[in-house]
């Protein structure tokens, strides 16, 4: 058994009490809590180098620019990328956008198709709806297996020439189902199209080489990976992101600004327009450092004991359903369920009472409610410094509310 | 009592179990739509007035205990009622819930007194992110005023 | 003579020292530095209250949506805005792109004019080029008085109702010079355009009050008024945020999701898809109370002391030029020169070896440069925390390049 | 000597106020751009090659004293050497500003002797953020070799 209990101490949120008890924080898929050395390198930053990037002949300036690109090397590395092919957005929602705008706008025509699974979180839903619009393209949906994995089997009747991209979460935020990137990257190839991931709940869980797994585009969020909030990564190939037009138009993303005509910088600065979060980049490069200090082999098999021993405990309770993969090997940590007729928003209340914290609601996946039939879910997510004791405080706490609910 | 048992008392679990006057109207009626875009709850309301009087209602919806008993309780008061009298009662309903604040005819240690049942909910106070999920009945009531009075 | 000298400890890098000298930060427009109030800020929320806004019914949840949305109300207090009209974005450019592609697109047709000055950062210029492209539309140029304010008369010519839009800086990161609001503002109006002010370098120096100023959108960075990188705030007129189409499609700024359908939440979120920078909003807050405990007058005089005095011993340079108005009435701290033949680059390393950060280049200004037919310049900028001391330190520097150059 | 006056050398300002063969070619020539948008540094490069000879050469630009005296210099070196030798300088012009690492005929303490007067800019090396500006002439020089070998 895993224990990583000795590393809660770098996390200073969990010595906090909760409505009188202990912290249990079992909210990290909504986002991650951070450790000092992550709050230490962006006080560092702001107290001894702080200074615009890119654009100054001074010293704080080479120094900030040294430590801005450094945080791209580190967060480029850690997917086994190039650095120049990661671009610093303000998050996966951000990330996303920009593909689908940048690169889907003027490759996509009326009558083409984007495939998505019904699983998606909204930032892989709605951007691809707004190009639609414009486009004239169409959504196409598959739906998942029993077991709640993406069901790839419909693909036959979907995949031809009109398919132009297929996106897809690397892990379900409200199952924890982990996506098919083998099966939907090597179709969107087949048929000429491009995959994009979203990494936003897969980057943070599991060793992730974009070496390794052939797609095209992936971005995930700093924050829900130790990191700080307010910027995110977009990888992307070179020759993808070379395909891509600007997103914003500002400082730094240009070559030469005309009255009328401008040209670009190179990939990645032609997407990070104006002056981008530094103290955020360094923040995230610091998360990084964490990461794979601890070692991501490590954070993944602590995450599945969690995991698995949640599942066991929580099928004990009465009432309880859960939505999502029963196989932990075919899963992450994010367990949703249902309690009896208690809405989670119910539940929620309840656990808080005790210092729970759990997610309550759509999870930003309406699609996959309705799919589902379920209105909302409640939800426990898992992270490194998460312990045994956790899932044991969650179980006791979901008896008291069958019990206030007077379940029987 | 704990805040938890003030929050769950048995009439609200009564009303979100047994939610009354659940359904639609039929004939002339006019029809309002609420949701929770960040919890997900719906509730949906239908309201027939013969004269100044509400005379019939009906409501649909799904979500959490709190929203669901608050509008079952609604109901229950609204039903018979001058529709003179509406703001006030959704004034007296906010100032309960701290959402509003004012002078009123209420006791100030127990400003649900004047709502009957409806005082079941003063102990969502203590548990102030419920607060717009005991208000999302109120908030679809208040539209459908709002499209009789213009 | 009004002396902040005080403040300065509460500035943690200025205790800091350059190649073995105090650093003398002249470079406040490209950012600025941070009080420790500002650090504490983050610090706090990510020590105590870490968590995602907006979704949970848990403690940090609530705790965390509410220093949120507390933050948006004091920025929105500051410009005596509705908390409602204040979009969270990354900065000031995004702030302008999501003017450009939101209200832009969908209100531009072939044949509208756009109006610029010749003095815009790039940020008020590529995404209008971008928009254009799109649209039809065109861009036109005021251009500049012998005292480099914008020359207004040739609006006369320009302004008929094709005018759609009339976006200009509301002060000058080049010259300097105040943008003419009262004047481009009304010119707007008479011919139904919107105005939009790229607020970037106005906000952090001066009051504003976007009740005074009958303008239509603003735009603004946090890291040039104390706050963080990675945050800054667009404001709009209620009417023109809701005429705004969504410019990133994710979770929070829906109403309801379909498959295939979506409609939007109420502004602000429209238009904040996806998890905000929450630490940033929170430390750009903290600026906030800072900027206003010391008072917006106070900075406005003590930095038009420091301008005055800066100008008379720059004058006293032989071989500068000074690119900006001579009157401080007109301008701000912004101070951009020539010196003989040295280039800006050279004069940024020989001040560096003295502890004085400035920048050199085209400013991301590179049509001013060309109407001015310079390549580059050096500049200056203050705020708050400069001394008298700081501009005495940068003309001794001056000296020193003038005899490492040779020029006599 | 201080760093300053390292970086700042009598020959650099020389090349940086009478820069050698300022202008452009006519006839047969590569030319080749090169520009350092950060700074707005500008280099415009013409080569003229007969066999495997630089038979002339002429620069334009606007830049601070290190890029346009780096040009300067690297058009009195390239002018009359054989194609084939480029890469080398290059190489050897790199490995003095610490862009590029590798064995070399060069001396470790003077990592310059190979490139005659410019061995000048060596003191630049002290300036990281500078080494970009001595670099922007060589680039585009590397830019109009890859023009020819394709
Ligand atoms: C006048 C002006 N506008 C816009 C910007 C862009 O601001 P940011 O880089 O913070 O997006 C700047 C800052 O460089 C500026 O000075
Ligand atoms: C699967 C998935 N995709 C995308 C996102 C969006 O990430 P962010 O809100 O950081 O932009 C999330 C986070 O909520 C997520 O769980």
């Amino acid at each position: 058994m895993i224990d990583l209990r000795s590393l809660r101490s770098d996390f200073p949120i969990l010595d906090r009490e909760v409505n009188g008890t202990r912290l249990v924080y079992l909210d990290s898929a909504a986002t991650t809590q951070k450790p000092q050395s992550v709050l230490d390198a962006m006080d560092d930053y702001y107290r001894l180098h702080n200074s615009n990037v890119h654009r100054g002949a001074h010293t704080l300036a080479a120094e900030a620019t040294e430590m801005y690109e450094a945080a791209r090397g580190r967060v480029a590395g850690f997917i086994g990328a190039q650095p120049n092919d990661l671009v610093f957005v303000r998050g996966a929602t951000t990330g996303i956008n920009f593909i689908a705008y940048g690169w889907g706008l003027n490759h996509l025509k009326a009558g083409d198709k984007i495939i998505v699974t019904i699983m998606e979180h909204h930032a892989n839903i709605v951007p691809w709806q707004l190009v639609s619009r414009i486009t004239g393209a169409e959504l196409v949906y598959l739906e998942l297996n029993e077991d709640y994995t993406v069901d790839t089997s419909s693909l036959e009747g979907i995949l031809d020439d009109k398919v132009k991209i297929i996106s897809f979460s690397g892990m379900s935020n409200v199952t924890g189902a982990l996506g098919p990137i083998k099966v939907l990257s090597d179709a969107a190839r087949s048929v000429g199209a491009i995959s994009v991931v979203d990494a936003a709940q897969l980057v943070p869980h599991t060793a992730v080489d974009v070496t390794d797994i052939d797609i095209d585009f992936l971005a995930f969020s700093a924050h829900k990976m130790l990191g700080p909030t307010g910027i995110g990564a977009l990888w992307g190939k070179t020759e993808r992101l070379e395909e891509m037009e600007p997103t914003e138009g500002g400082g730094e993303m240009i070559n030469t600004v005309d009255r009328h005509e401008s040209t670009w910088a190179p990939v990645p600065h032609k997407f990070e327009a104006g002056t981008p979060p530094i103290a955020e980049a360094i923040g995230f490069g610091a998360a990084i450092e964490y990461l794979e200090a601890v070692g991501m082999d490590v954070i993944e098999a602590h995450e599945r004991e969690l995991t698995a021993y949640a599942l066991e405990r929580l099928s004990e309770v009465p009432d309880l359903t859960i939505y999502g993969p029963k196989d932990v090997t075919l899963r992450g940590g994010a367990i949703s369920f249902e309690l009896g007729d208690i809405h989670p928003h119910d539940i929620a209340t309840i656990l808080d009472q005790d210092g729970i914290a759990v997610r309550a609601g759509h999870h930003c996946a309406k699609p996959l409610m309705q799919y589902l039939e379920i209105p909302a879910t409640a939800r426990a997510s898992f992270y490194l410094y998460n312990v045994f004791e956790d899932v044991d405080a969650l179980v006791v706490s979901l008896h008291k509310a069958r019990e206030l609910f007077g379940l029987t | 009592m704990s805040g938890l048992d003030e929050l769950y008392r048995e009439v609200i679990l009564d009303h979100y179990r047994n939610p009354r006057r659940r359904g639609t109207l039929s004939g002339d009626y006019i029809h309002a739509e609420g949701n929770n875009p960040s919890c997900g709850d719906e509730f949906f309301l239908d309201i027939e007035v013969s004269g100044d009087t509400i005379t019939d209602a009906a409501m649909q919806g799904y979500g959490c205990s709190i929203s669901q008993a608050s509008g079952s309780m609604m109901m229950d008061k609204i039903v018979g009622m001058p529709m003179s009298d509406l703001r006030e009662l959704i004034h007296n309903f906010k100032l309960m819930m701290s959402i509003e604040e004012g002078d009123s005819p209420v006791d100030e240690d127990r400003p649900g007194s004047v709502l009957g049942d409806l005082e079941a909910l003063q102990g969502v106070r203590k548990f102030p992110v419920r607060i717009k999920c005991a208000d999302l009945p109120w908030a679809t009531l208040t539209d459908a005023l709002d499209q009789v009075s213009g």
